[in-house]
């Protein structure tokens, strides 16, 4: 399974290239290697909603903490593995964290402003 | 005070050795030296994921607004969702909606490999599992209604079905979308040329996952 | 009269700007509504904020205009495209300049960002002292409070004066805790006193603004905001809703009246004393009273006349100005219309006017409601002429009557 | 961003510009009146034209009908206030005029125009054949139309315009206070629109990004298409956020949900804090077009390079960042705490720093220049000084304690209508006249330019000049009338004078275009390069060959078009080495493929307004419109499949003659251009087709 990165870093140079690079077709990881993503986020939801059900442990102020880190491991499983942000265009990766990083910040402070700041 | 002089960027010579050529001599019609994207990589993925970074902002703002209101009860104190909230069956469905993005990447794996059959087969599988999510989330829906917590109620419930039914129309426009790639296959024409089509269909299926990854946290999970 | 200096205002070193000013607003010879006629501690402190930043902006300004102007005559060359000059200088960029002109003014703003933050906790600091006020023979300590109220299209300013009363004990804006006086288009306050407002409203966002006195507040349905205000002289200042609210929003004005602390302690004697009811059944008082009942106390409250029976008027904000002590009050109508003459009398004209008809004077939304619909404003309650004379007679007789010389000082266009 | 790399050439896999020449066969029509058409002569060409240039040119025409509109509702604003108590308007209809002149101005008028312009000029000045998605870009237009046509139609059929003001607050804006129909056609009209400008904006963003000739870097683009690129960032993140506000807003006043009733315990300053949110960036979006005009015209007509390239693009980039952190300085009084209003008022004062680094840098870039003073080069140096006015205005607001004093009033009044007309406008209007040989070949007059601009300019400091000292006087801003004694009246009529001397400047424009046009076939026509300029789009006839560029040129540096006419001798002094017309293309090129035509987007747009007024009046009507929606995606996503001729991948037409605004109808072929399912909110499946053929 090669996770190498796009051809097109090696483009740089400005030499113009063959069809090939143009298109290149990543080296995608094997069918097994989704299914083992898939099976870690089963695990990591699985956990996520025990944290629900159990009521020996006392998880206090690590409840939410726990499971917001939970929630970010899962999207970035995703993000990076299944929307293929590991293997491709390292572009897309910036349009996107800019939405959702300018989305964070800005709605943070728009409720921080609700509720803090008031 | 350095004044620097000179062209930007490049030296004069090349510039001048760079004039084009007089027109009519050398480009001869349909000679036209076509040239590829710039960036080298696809536009219609680009725009897919351009599309998905401004719709962090939208959903950014259905989860603020219902985390800004989700323990107002009105005047007339009436229930919000949280009162009513089945964990065990959200958690259901949402498992089952983060499952379809595995068959989702198995289908593109699969058309990229030149298995139409087998592309076919994990579309099919991903949109049933779509339906299966959206018809949890009408059950849910209805089952809410029920017990009194109703779209007008308050500022919480109106917020929550605003921000969970503005997810299920998303996912409802990929089940539309997958079924479409599904009967461009079964038709014949969904090859393994087509799978920069099935990728951002599937970016599209996967950012509505992961919506719902922090929507069953931030909104489920977290206690109120 | 512009910048009528008050014996407390501290002269500043902006006699350019002044002069400018001046000559700018030109024929503004009673501009009531004039930011730069600062009469209080806050006000002098936003504009000696405001101004010197003016300054550097104009400053700025002048250089880059002139800048602007002395290109465009000394580099300025014939516009039609065959000039044939040699070509100038092809400078493309200078990076120390650039850095120089980025860091400029992002010093002369990190100055201005600290003198900005002083003048923002000055003004949204408090240091109100109580004081002590006589109510029904009672001395209570007072700290100076009022609570102000804006609804389609005018302002109610309540005062609780023999209980503190804070944000936390008001619950929501439309079942206020009773209070000791209720007034409406007049708030009045002792002067050299800071008073504390607390800020909102029962329809729609409307905001509050004395530019003598200080600056505005929004009033927001659901929120009360912190706010305060405070005159260095007695006087009467002008002020005018300014968030956009509706229909009559241009009309919705007020006034802060600024008195002296015994003309302080006498209106609020004023106001405690309730009304007295007319008994003389052959009265044109009497008549008004009756036709008040039947007409006016569904929206309105006299106390001794309709308080037992009183659940907020029947308008979308649920409210309607306290007409207990209307003949104390020398504007009505949201602050629009003199309740009397210049030489004192009653003015009757403009009274029945407003109840032949409010919305002929004062636009609102009160008639020709669709079914189930609440007015907004006051409606025509189709009297007689008769009629609305004896209601007049009758709200004429409501509270103390003001001085004359109240009279003329509060008097609007 | 780094996206630097070189054009890389060779076959591409993408995009619908690179065609293989050959007429098609002609294919089966199996569509009916609706077969994709074929390009023709006339109007019809218009509606189905994919092309950025004939869309760029319908934004604009259509924006400048707007501005009428919207001009004729801010002169009646100032009918009423000339005098006060006035009478021309009734308190009602004076908020529906100036509610409607806001949104009008706003959203019809100079978002379109800075549209028109990024339509036709990204393009050109990266040296491309077409955007990357033509048929999105039709759509952009049509929607957007539609929902222009369909918010002023609430004049007619929804008992009067909007009336809440144009960031319309609530709970003012909730049917119990605006029970009329006003709201809900603000609310759904502007959510159409808003889709336009989003598909605009992705299309836009990767056109700049992937359709850039070979060597055009990004640090090669031309100041302008930086502007234009940056403004589309910040509607591609901006507008999600207005979309959630007027959402709300509608299942409010339409379903009855209690999003920002307070009587239901809603908060109405979210509200606030959404427009707001969206809001900033969008006076961003209408100025950093203005900008790019601006650095575009100065260099050229003070004969010297753009002074600091890459200090004005990262200034416009921190621009836009900044641009985000803002949005509650228009709250500082609506009671937000003291916290968030002294964070706002520091974040908003810096925004000073980037921007003054722009004016700064166009003083130099004329600084010891050549300056020549051609009505465009005016209409740029009065927006540069309008706008340092209303920015330094800007800054006095941006002081928390100072805006307590001016928000609400015409000060404020007076400070974005400098920015906007003084920075956005006079710009635009710059760039008509810059631009206008460009893309109507001929030249308009100057002799009448320059007393359009005189007038435009003393006009417009009249009418809003004025408006500061009337601010600080206290006047209030959305009030249909004042009274006498509070010193309103003088500057109330100088500043409605002032608005009728923009009036006449704008009939002046008008007249010159008219005249202009009659005149031009006396004149000799202005050649591709009529000012001596620097970027690509010089380099091309005018006007523009369909085609754009006979051959694709290959970019060696900043300012190509520039330095292929001009070197440095040994001194370092200019010498031209060749002349316009030598260095020009002729436009002759032919065979060169391009994006066939297609009614879908037209379609598809006329079903939404239709949506609109289903859910305001009858949600039966939802149904035909829905149903006209989801054919056009899907006819349109099928459209190159259902194409036997598919195969090839692309159509192409023979552009057998250089002319630009037609094929001859007998050039067709059915093939499609390639798919472009980029707008997956509308559910369109995305259409087999770029790399390969359909069977
Ligand atoms: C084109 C649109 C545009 C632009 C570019 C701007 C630019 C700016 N605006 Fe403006 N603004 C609006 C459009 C615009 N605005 C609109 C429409 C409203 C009202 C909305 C409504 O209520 O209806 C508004 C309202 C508004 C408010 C709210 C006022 C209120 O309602 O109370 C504030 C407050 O801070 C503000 C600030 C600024 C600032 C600091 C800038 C800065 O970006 C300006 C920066 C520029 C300069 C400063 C000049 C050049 C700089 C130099 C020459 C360098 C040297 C300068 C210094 C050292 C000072 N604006
Ligand atoms: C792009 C934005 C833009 C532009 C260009 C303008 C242009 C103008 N504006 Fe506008 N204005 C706003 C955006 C804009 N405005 C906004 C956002 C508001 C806030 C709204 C709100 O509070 O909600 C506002 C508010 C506003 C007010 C405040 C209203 C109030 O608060 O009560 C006023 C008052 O004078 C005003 C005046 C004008 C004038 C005189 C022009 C002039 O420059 C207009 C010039 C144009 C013309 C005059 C048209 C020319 C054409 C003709 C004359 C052709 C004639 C044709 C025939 C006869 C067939 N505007
Ligand atoms: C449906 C409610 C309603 C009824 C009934 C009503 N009013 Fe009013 N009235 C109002 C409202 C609301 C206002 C405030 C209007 C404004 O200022 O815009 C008002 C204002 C007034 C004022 C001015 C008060 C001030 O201090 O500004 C007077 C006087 C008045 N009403 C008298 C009357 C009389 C007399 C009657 C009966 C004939 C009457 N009202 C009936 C609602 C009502
Ligand atoms: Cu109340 Cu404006
Ligand atoms: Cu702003």
């Amino acid at each position: 399974m090669s996770t190498t990165t796009s051809a097109h870093e090696a483009a740089a140079d400005g030499a113009p290239e063959d069809a090939a690079h143009e298109h290149p077709e990543h080296e995608h990881p094997s069918d097994w290697a989704y299914v083992k993503i898939a099976l870690i986020l089963a695990v990591i939801t699985a956990v996520e909603v025990f944290t629900y059900f159990e009521t020996v442990l006392d998880w206090g102020s690590f409840l939410i903490p726990s499971l917001l880190i939970m929630m970010v491991i899962k999207f970035w499983l995703v993000a990076t593995w299944f929307m293929h942000l590991k293997f491709d265009n390292p572009i897309f990766s910036k349009m996107f964290v800019g939405g959702l990083l300018l989305a964070v910040g800005v709605y943070v402070a728009a409720l921080a402003a609700f509720e803090f700041w008031a | 005070m350095t004044t620097e002089t000179s062209a930007p960027a490049t030296s004069d010579a090349d510039t001048t050795v760079a004039a084009p050529a007089t027109p009519g001599d050398s480009n001869a019609p349909g000679e036209d030296t076509a040239h590829g994207p710039s960036t080298g990589i696809s536009n219609t993925k680009l725009a897919m994921w351009l599309f998905l970074g401004s719709e962090c902002l939208l959903f950014g703002g259905l989860i603020s607004t219902y985390l800004l209101y989700k323990t107002r009860r009105g005047p007339d104190n009436l229930a919000i969702p949280t009162d009513v909230f089945d964990i065990p069956f959200t958690s259901i469905s949402s498992f089952v909606l983060l499952m379809s993005s595995l068959t989702m990447v198995l289908a593109l794996a699969a058309l990229t490999r030149g298995d139409n059959h087998g592309a076919r087969v994990w579309l099919l599988a991903t949109s049933m599992l779509g339906g299966v999510f959206i018809g949890g989330q009408v059950y849910e829906f209805t089952s809410f209604l029920r017990e009194g917590v109703g779209f007008t109620n308050n500022p919480a419930s109106s917020a929550f079905y605003a921000l969970t039914g503005f997810h299920g129309v998303h996912v409802s426009l990929g089940i539309v979308m997958l079924m479409s790639l599904f009967v461009a296959s079964w038709q014949g024409k969904l090859r393994q040329e087509h799978s920069e089509t099935v990728e951002v269909v599937g970016l599209y299926w996967h950012f509505v996952d992961v919506v719902w990854i922090f929507i069953f946290t931030v909104i489920y999970l977290v206690p109120a | 009269m512009l910048f009528r200096s008050g014996p407390r205002r501290r002269r500043r070193p902006e006699g350019l700007i002044l002069g400018l000013a001046l000559l700018l607003t030109g024929c503004a010879a009673d501009a009531e509504l004039d930011t730069f006629q600062d009469q209080s501690e806050t006000a002098r402190q936003i504009n000696d904020l405001a101004i010197p930043v003016f300054i550097v902006a104009g400053v700025v300004l002048v250089l880059v205009c002139g800048a602007i102007l002395w290109m465009s005559i000394k580099n300025r060359v014939p516009a039609d495209d065959d000039y044939e000059g040699e070509f100038p200088t092809q400078i493309s960029h200078n990076n120390r300049l650039e850095i120089g002109w980025t860091l400029g003014p992002f010093v002369i703003m990190v100055v201005i960002a600290v003198a900005t933050l002083v003048t923002h906790l000055a003004i949204n600091s408090t240091e109100a002292n109580a004081i002590e006020v006589e109510v029904d023979g009672q001395f209570e300590t007072w700290e100076p409070r009022v609570v102000v109220v804006g609804q389609q299209w005018w302002w109610e300013y309540r005062y609780y004066l023999t209980e503190d009363v804070t944000t936390d004990d008001l619950g929501d804006p439309w079942n206020l805790p009773e209070a000791d006086i209720v007034t409406a288009g007049q708030m009045v306050i002792p002067t050299g006193e800071e008073v504390e407002l607390i800020i909102t409203s029962r329809d729609v966002i409307h905001s509050h603004w004395i530019p003598a006195l200080n600056g505005k507040k929004d009033a927001v349905p659901g929120l009360y905001t912190p706010w305060k205000i405070e005159a260095d002289e007695p006087g009467v200042y002008f002020g005018q809703c300014t968030e956009f609210c509706g229909l009559s929003h241009s009309r919705m004005r007020m006034q802060a009246v600024a008195v002296t602390r015994s003309d302080f302690q006498d209106w609020i004697h004023a106001q405690m004393t309730s009304a007295t009811m007319p008994t003389d059944e052959n009265s044109a008082e009497y008549r008004g009273m009756q036709v008040f009942s039947n007409f006016c106390a569904s929206c309105h409250l006299v106390n001794g006349l309709n308080d037992g029976d009183y659940n907020g008027a029947e308008t979308v904000s649920g409210s309607a100005p306290d007409l207990t002590h209307f003949a104390s009050r020398t504007t009505f109508g949201g602050g629009l219309f003199n309740t009397y003459n210049s030489d004192g009398s009653l003015n009757d004209d403009d009274l029945a006017a407003w109840i032949r008809n409010p919305n002929d004077v004062k636009e609102n939304y009160a008639d020709d409601l669709p079914e189930g619909a609440l007015p907004r404003g006051m409606p025509d309650m189709g009297l007689s002429e008769r009629q609305i004379d004896d209601v007049i007679a009758f709200l004429a007789t409501l509270g103390p009557r003001p001085t004359h010389a109240q009279i003329l000082a509060t008097e609007v266009e | 961003m780094t996206i630097t790399e070189p054009t890389i050439e060779g076959p591409k896999t993408e995009g619908p510009l690179e065609l293989e020449s050959g007429r098609e066969a002609i294919a089966e029509r199996p569509l009916g009146v609706l077969t994709r058409p074929q390009g023709g002569r006339g109007w019809r060409d218009w509606l189905s034209t994919v092309d950025h240039k004939k869309i760029g040119i319908m934004y604009g025409v259509s924006a400048m009908v707007f501005f009428v509109v919207g001009g004729i509702e801010a002169l009646l604003i100032r009918l009423q206030l000339a005098v006060p108590n006035g009478g021309v308007l009734s308190a009602d209809v004076y908020n529906q005029v100036f509610t409607m002149h806001g949104v009008t101005m706003v959203f019809l008028f100079i978002m379109p125009l800075a549209a028109a312009f990024a339509n036709y000029l990204i393009p050109l000045q990266i040296g491309a054949r077409d955007v990357a998605f033509p048929r999105l870009n039709a759509l952009s237009y049509w929607v957007w139309l539609s929902g222009a046509i369909f918010l002023n139609s609430s004049w007619i059929v929804g008992g009067g315009g909007a009336d809440c003001g144009w960031f319309c607050y609530s709970p003012n804006s909730g049917v119990t206070f605006s029970p009329s129909h006003g709201v809900d056609f603000y609310a759904i009209g502007l959510l159409i629109a808003g889709i336009a400008s989003l598909v605009s904006a992705i299309n836009l963003i990767v056109t700049c990004l992937n359709m850039r000739a070979p060597g055009m870097d990004l640090f090669r683009m031309p100041v302008m298409t930086w502007m234009l690129l940056i403004t589309q960032f910040l509607l591609l993140f901006a507008l999600p956020v207005i979309t959630v506000a007027l959402f709300l807003l509608m299942f409010d006043r339409l379903f009855d949900a209690s999003f920002f009733n307070p009587d239901m315990g809603a908060d109405p300053l979210l509200w606030q804090h959404l427009f707001w949110i969206f809001g900033h960036p969008e006076v961003y979006i209408i100025i950093l077009p203005a900008f790019g005009v601006v650095s575009e015209v100065i260099p050229t007509f003070s004969r010297k390079p753009i002074f600091g390239y890459t200090f004005m693009v990262f200034s416009g980039i921190a621009i836009g960042f900044m641009g985000w952190g803002v949005w509650a300085h228009h709250m500082f009084v609506s009671g937000i705490g003291p916290i968030s209003v002294a964070a706002f008022s520091l974040s908003t004062m810096f925004i000073a720093v980037p921007t003054g680094v722009k004016v700064l840098n166009w003083l130099a870039t004329m600084w010891g220049g050549q300056i020549r003073f051609t009505t465009a080069m005016l209409f740029a140096v009065g927006t540069v000084a309008m706008f340092t006015i209303g920015g330094l205005s800007g800054v006095t607001h941006a002081l928390a304690p100072a805006d307590t004093q001016q928000t609400d009033t015409y000060y404020i009044v007076a400070h974005f209508h400098y920015v906007i007309f003084g920075g956005g406008v006079l710009g635009l209007m710059g760039g008509l006249y810059y631009w206008w040989p460009k893309i109507f070949g001929f030249m308009l007059n100057e002799r009448r330019g320059k007393v359009n601009f005189w007038l435009m300019l003393i006009g417009f400091n009249l009418t809003f000049g004025p408006m500061h000292i009337l601010g600080l006087q206290g006047m209030s801003r959305r009030i249909d009338t004042y009274s006498s004694g509070f010193g309103f009246e003088f500057w109330n009529m100088v500043a409605t004078i002032g608005s009728f001397i923009i009036a006449v400047s704008v009939l002046v424009l008008f007249h010159n275009i008219w005249k202009s046009k009659r005149e031009a076939a006396d004149l000799p026509p202005p050649g591709p390069d009529p000012w001596d300029a620097r970027s690509l789009e010089w380099m091309v006839p005018s006007p523009v060959p369909e085609h754009n560029f006979d051959e694709v040129p290959t970019v060696e540096s900043l300012d190509e078009w520039w330095h292929r006419k001009y070197s440095f001798d040994d001194n370092g002094k200019v010498v031209q080495i060749a002349t316009a017309e030598e260095a020009a293309q002729d436009g002759s090129a032919k065979g060169v493929h391009l994006p066939a035509p297609s009614f879908w987007p037209l379609v598809l747009a006329v079903g939404l307004p239709l949506i609109g007024y289903g859910l305001i009046f009858n949600l039966w009507l939802c149904v035909p419109g829905g149903l006209l929606v989801g054919m056009g995606i899907f006819a349109w996503a099928l459209e190159p499949v259902d194409d036997p001729d598919a195969t090839h991948d692309h159509d192409g037409h023979d552009d057998d003659d250089d002319d630009h605004d037609d094929d001859g109808p007998d050039d067709a072929e059915l093939a499609a251009a390639p798919a472009a399912p980029g707008d997956s909110t509308a559910g369109a499946p995305a259409a087999p087709g770029d790399k390969q053929g359909g069977e």
